[in-house]
């Protein structure tokens, strides 16, 4: 029965655009100095009224509403699962192995040794990507740059970590390594594309944008 | 005890203008068995489209105000959803048909002011299922059944996709080929209810027409055995035939023969005796007939009396007694048993009784 | 940037509220509510009067942005429609 | 509530139920467990009580739910009319499901108000709105207004008036967490506060009774004059208040509106107005005494 919904102000944190230069104008006419890197500067998605109850009433009732399944739940993003010592992206919620740091900073790593589980495997990604060929799944999530196109292999990484780590996560990680493959094998992350079997072809970006829209900070 | 006669909610829905004579008491009950039927906001219309709200007390204007601003918000995302999903589905050129809920709301049926919605039923043609899943898949809808019985009940046994569930707004999302089960005892033909469907926005969007609107609507209530909003089903079945019957010539000459062709004759016989019982719906004596023929027995008929006078009460502690639960129990084996071969049903029984217990 | 055009989603249209260095909409089809910037803000009007192809868009920008701007006027359409895209307030018409 | 002698309170509650009216709610309250009655004898004493035959808002259960565990680790089960929207708790959090369940009643059920996660405080005829964003400290600083002489129409929630926008007080008891307990117990030492109930899932809770002035005057609406989001920092030391953009206001109370997305348009309409008539601030502050002084010049000029 829809119960009247009761509402989790965590579930749709604003999402603040960064700093950037707000192009003020007195009367509208006024001319601009252009500069509106922020076209947006806040945004309040409406909440679920319908369908699944997603919200979890804990922030105020102190408690687990009883249908307190979370499976709406979106997903870390790359720079979570980058960085687990931040907190967020718990590798030992997966059956993978980051690898051990290359040079500890002070509690920080950014280089991983290539001893974690590798990108390509039985239970990670089949294909022959050049880009992501010998490396580590940690390792890809470290790319930058053109080294990883559209940052195509680090979203395809997140998917797959959030696929095991988070309970009710949109993708299941067949699903997660489905896609993978359907690019690999229709020219990879430079250049390449999505083939559905509808005929409807999606363009990396395209891909990306998607796993995007099941990532927490992107909601 | 349970009230003998009418519950109190199904009086006031037959006769709105005798809420304005109500007492705090009766209030205070009326709105507990409504909202626990859903049809608080049904409730709250009815009563402002005869009755002065301002002269009733304070809280229960608050209560009925209340309802229908939380049935507006579920309209807003219908509309907005079903606009989605056109998006979704416009480069595939495939008839989208609205069913139950949206398809009442989005063809402005009165059937929709005030009802709540839980999810966005659509049907298209079976055999461009897989496009359509795929590109709603790519627009956000995600199965949320990722177990693989799950998968296969759905996809092999039953005549819907697993429900979808929008990875951003959290709305649900069933997408049918046909109205019944592949494994169930009737078999009425989706490419007549395809055919049959009225367009209400061009190019893609379309409804059932208006007899198949009821014959599903009789189908969903009295051959699956869902119960949990019996009341509120027959409210829209209650709706749909005064609807129906005040606009078009010949209804009740087209209406029996349309159920006989898609063999639903037995669940619109059921949905007529029970609408005319407890709400009162205007069926013309000349069906009379009709409805004998399509209804079993005299025994069966006497035992689905007995069941139905306690499922299509509002389930609360007020309207029940000790046979509610086991008459919605036999209600519910019986929606199943019409739904699945017995080879499927006890194991699909046992899983779900397993499941819950969890 | 070909002559592809642009409509705000849904019929439902949008409500303003303008503070002059901020505006908010409330998108009635949505449900959304977002703060714009006074620049994002004359884009999304123009389009809620009716489709604007990027050429129309660009344009208006350069009437509005001084003779030399940060960013020329075509980036910055770019920006903003992209932006206005993502969180389904426009979208692109389906030729 | 006084009308009824300490001594039969546990009775009525165990038969027919109290009926207790808060502002324009009334809830009728059944429960056998002692930690309820308890509860509502230290701090409702001053609360009207509703007619038992008239209509009543919220029909509220507390019992414990399966009798077998009455020894070995007891719970409590809240209910709503039959509904049960949360998960047992632990026995010794009782009283404070009680409170958690009326407000849950509140912000699912009465969509005729605008409803803001914040609390709400008067003096000198403005009315102050402190949005609640998590971990803000917002009921120590209101607990600690009311006991300085504010007026308390809500320590967890605004009721807003969507034709009026007048705010509408529902007075309750204002709910403590952890460090705060004992900051209020130091502020006021005649302060009357319920036994924490530990752990809960947002740790210490205890609850502090409203002072009988804001009691009386609990069908008294308010007008909003001022927005303040409350921020306790240890270094903010002097209290530093900063003028917020009404735009900016407009998202961030939005955001912690429990049915504006049910509301839609008209919540768009009524937070623009509230927020248009309101002078808005961040104040980031360490010193209660500091802050208060703050919201005193703030009512002070109101009505200077």
């Amino acid at each position: 029965m829809a119960t009247e919904k009761d509402i989790e102000n965590k579930e749709n944190q604003i999402v603040e655009s960064d700093s950037g230069v707000v192009a003020g104008i007195e009367s509208r006419r006024r001319l601009l100095k252009g500069a509106a890197l922020t076209p947006v500067l806040l945004s309040l998605t409406s909440r679920p009224v319908l369908g699944a109850e997603c919200t979890i009433s804990g922030f105020m009732s102190g408690n687990v509403s009883d249908h307190g399944h979370d499976d709406c739940a979106c997903g870390f993003t790359p720079g979570a699962w980058k960085t687990p010592y931040v907190g967020d992206g718990n590798w030992n919620h997966t059956p993978f192995d980051p690898g051990t740091c290359k040079n500890q900073g002070q509690g920080q790593c950014n280089n991983y040794n290539g001893d974690g589980t590798p990108f390509f495997g039985p239970s990670t990604f089949s294909g022959s990507d050049p880009h992501y060929a010998g490396k580590t799944l940690m390792q890809v999530l470290w790319l930058s740059g053109n080294q990883d196109p559209h940052q195509f292999g680090a979203h395809i990484v997140a998917a797959l970590l959030n696929a095991y780590a988070i309970p009710g996560y949109g993708m299941s990680p067949a699903d997660v390594q489905a896609i993978y493959a359907n690019v690999d094998a229709n020219g990879g992350a430079a250049g390449g594309y999505y083939m559905g079997n509808n005929g409807k072809m999606l363009t990396v970006e395209q891909v990306v944008a998607f796993i995007q829209s099941t990532l927490c900070a992107y909601q | 005890m349970a009230e003998s006669c009418l519950p109190l909610l199904v009086q006031v829905l037959r006769a709105p203008a005798t809420a304005a004579v109500l007492e705090a008491p009766d209030w205070d009950r009326l709105i507990r068995q409504a909202r626990h039927a859903n049809l608080l906001g049904r409730l709250a219309h009815r009563v402002a489209d005869v009755c002065d709200m301002a002269a009733l007390p304070p809280p229960v204007q608050r209560h009925l105000d209340s309802a229908r601003n939380f049935a507006a918000a579920h309209a807003r995302v219908v509309h907005w959803e079903v606009n989605r999903i056109r998006r979704a589905l416009a480069p595939l050129e495939v008839p989208v048909i609205l069913l139950k809920g949206a398809a009442y709301l989005l063809s402005g049926s009165p059937v929709a002011v005030g009802r709540v919605f839980s999810d966005v039923d659509i049907l298209v043609p079976r055999a461009r299922l897989d496009a359509v899943e795929e590109s709603l898949y790519w627009a956000g809808w995600l199965t949320t059944h990722h177990d693989a019985y799950d998968q296969r009940y759905y996809r092999q046994w039953m005549h819907e996709l697993p429900p979808l569930r929008h990875v951003r707004r959290k709305t649900v999302l069933d997408v049918h080929h046909n109205i019944l089960p592949e494994t169930a005892r009737l078999h009425p033909d989706p490419e007549k209810l395809i055919a049959a469907a009225e367009c209400i926005d061009a190019p893609d969007l379309h409804v059932l027409s208006t007899e198949d609107r009821i014959l599903h609507s009789a189908t969903h209530l009295f051959h699956d055995g869902e119960f949990e909003h019996g009341l509120r089903d027959l409210v829209d079945l209650d709706g749909l035939i005064r609807e129906a019957a005040g606009a078009e010539a010949r209804f009740w000459e087209r209406l029996p023969a349309r159920a006989d062709e898609l063999q639903l004759s037995r669940p619109l016989a059921y949905a007529l005796r029970y609408c005319r019982e407890i709400l009162g719906t205007p069926v013309p004596e000349a069906m009379r007939q009709w409805t004998d023929r399509a209804l079993p027995g005299r025994v069966t008929r006497g035992l689905m009396d007995a069941l139905m006078a306690r499922a299509l009460r509002p389930p609360h502690p007020s309207c029940e007694d000790a046979f509610t639960a086991p008459a919605r129990w036999l209600l519910y084996v019986r929606g199943h048993a019409l739904r699945m071969p017995p080879h499927l049903l006890l194991p699909h029984l046992l899983r779900k009784a397993v499941r819950s217990e969890e | 940037m070909s002559d592809r055009r642009w409509q705000v989603c849904g019929r439902a249209g949008l409500a303003w509220v303008d503070w002059g260095g901020e505006v908010a909409i409330y998108h009635r089809g949505s449900g959304d509510t977002h703060l714009l910037d006074p620049l994002a803000a004359e884009l999304l009007r123009a389009l809620e009067s009716g489709p604007r192809s990027d050429a129309d868009l660009v344009s208006l920008l350069s009437e509005l942005v001084s003779p030399e701007p940060e960013r020329p006027p075509q980036a910055l359409a770019e920006t903003i429609l992209g932006e206005l895209k993502r969180l389904n307030i426009i979208e692109l018409i389906e030729s | 509530m006084n009308a009824i002698e300490p001594d039969r309170l546990p009775g009525q509650l165990a038969g027919s139920g109290i009926c207790i009216r808060t502002g324009p709610f009334v809830s009728r309250i059944q429960s056998r467990l002692s930690a309820v009655a308890a509860g509502l004898a230290l701090l409702y004493p001053d609360y009207p009580l509703a007619d038992p035959d008239g209509f009543t808002d919220f029909q509220v259960r507390l019992y414990t739910p399966n009798p077998l565990r009455r020894w070995w680790r007891p719970q409590v089960q809240f209910a709503m009319d039959g509904r049960i929207p949360f998960k047992p708790l632990p026995l010794s959090q009782a009283y404070p499901l009680l409170e958690w369940g009326l407000n849950w009643c509140i912000t699912s059920h009465m969509h005729h108000y605008l409803l803001i996660h914040s609390a709400v405080v008067e003096r000198n005829g403005l009315g102050v709105i402190l949005p609640g964003e998590p971990g803000a400290g917002k009921s120590t600083l209101c607990a600690a207004l009311m006991l300085r002489g504010w007026r308390l129409l809500s320590d967890e929630m605004a009721v807003i008036d969507l034709d009026s926008l007048e705010l509408i007080p529902v007075v309750r008891p204002v709910s403590l967490k952890n460090a705060s307990i004992e900051v209020i117990r130091r502020f006021a030492s005649e302060a009357v506060i319920s036994p924490p109930a530990l752990d809960t899932l947002k740790g210490t809770v205890a609850h502090l009774r409203v002072p009988r002035a804001s009691i009386e005057r609990m069908d008294e609406p308010a007008r909003a004059g001022a927005i303040v989001f409350p921020r306790y920092r240890s270094d903010a030391v002097p209290a530093q208040a900063a003028p917020e953009t009404p735009g900016r206001t407009l998202l961030r109370i939005a955001q912690n509106t429990f049915n504006y997305s049910l509301l839609g348009e008209r919540a768009f309409h009524a937070l623009t107005a509230v927020v248009q008539a309101s002078r808005c601030h961040d104040l980031a502050y360490a010193e209660l005494e500091e802050a208060i002084a703050w919201f005193d010049r703030l009512s002070g000029e109101a009505d200077g």
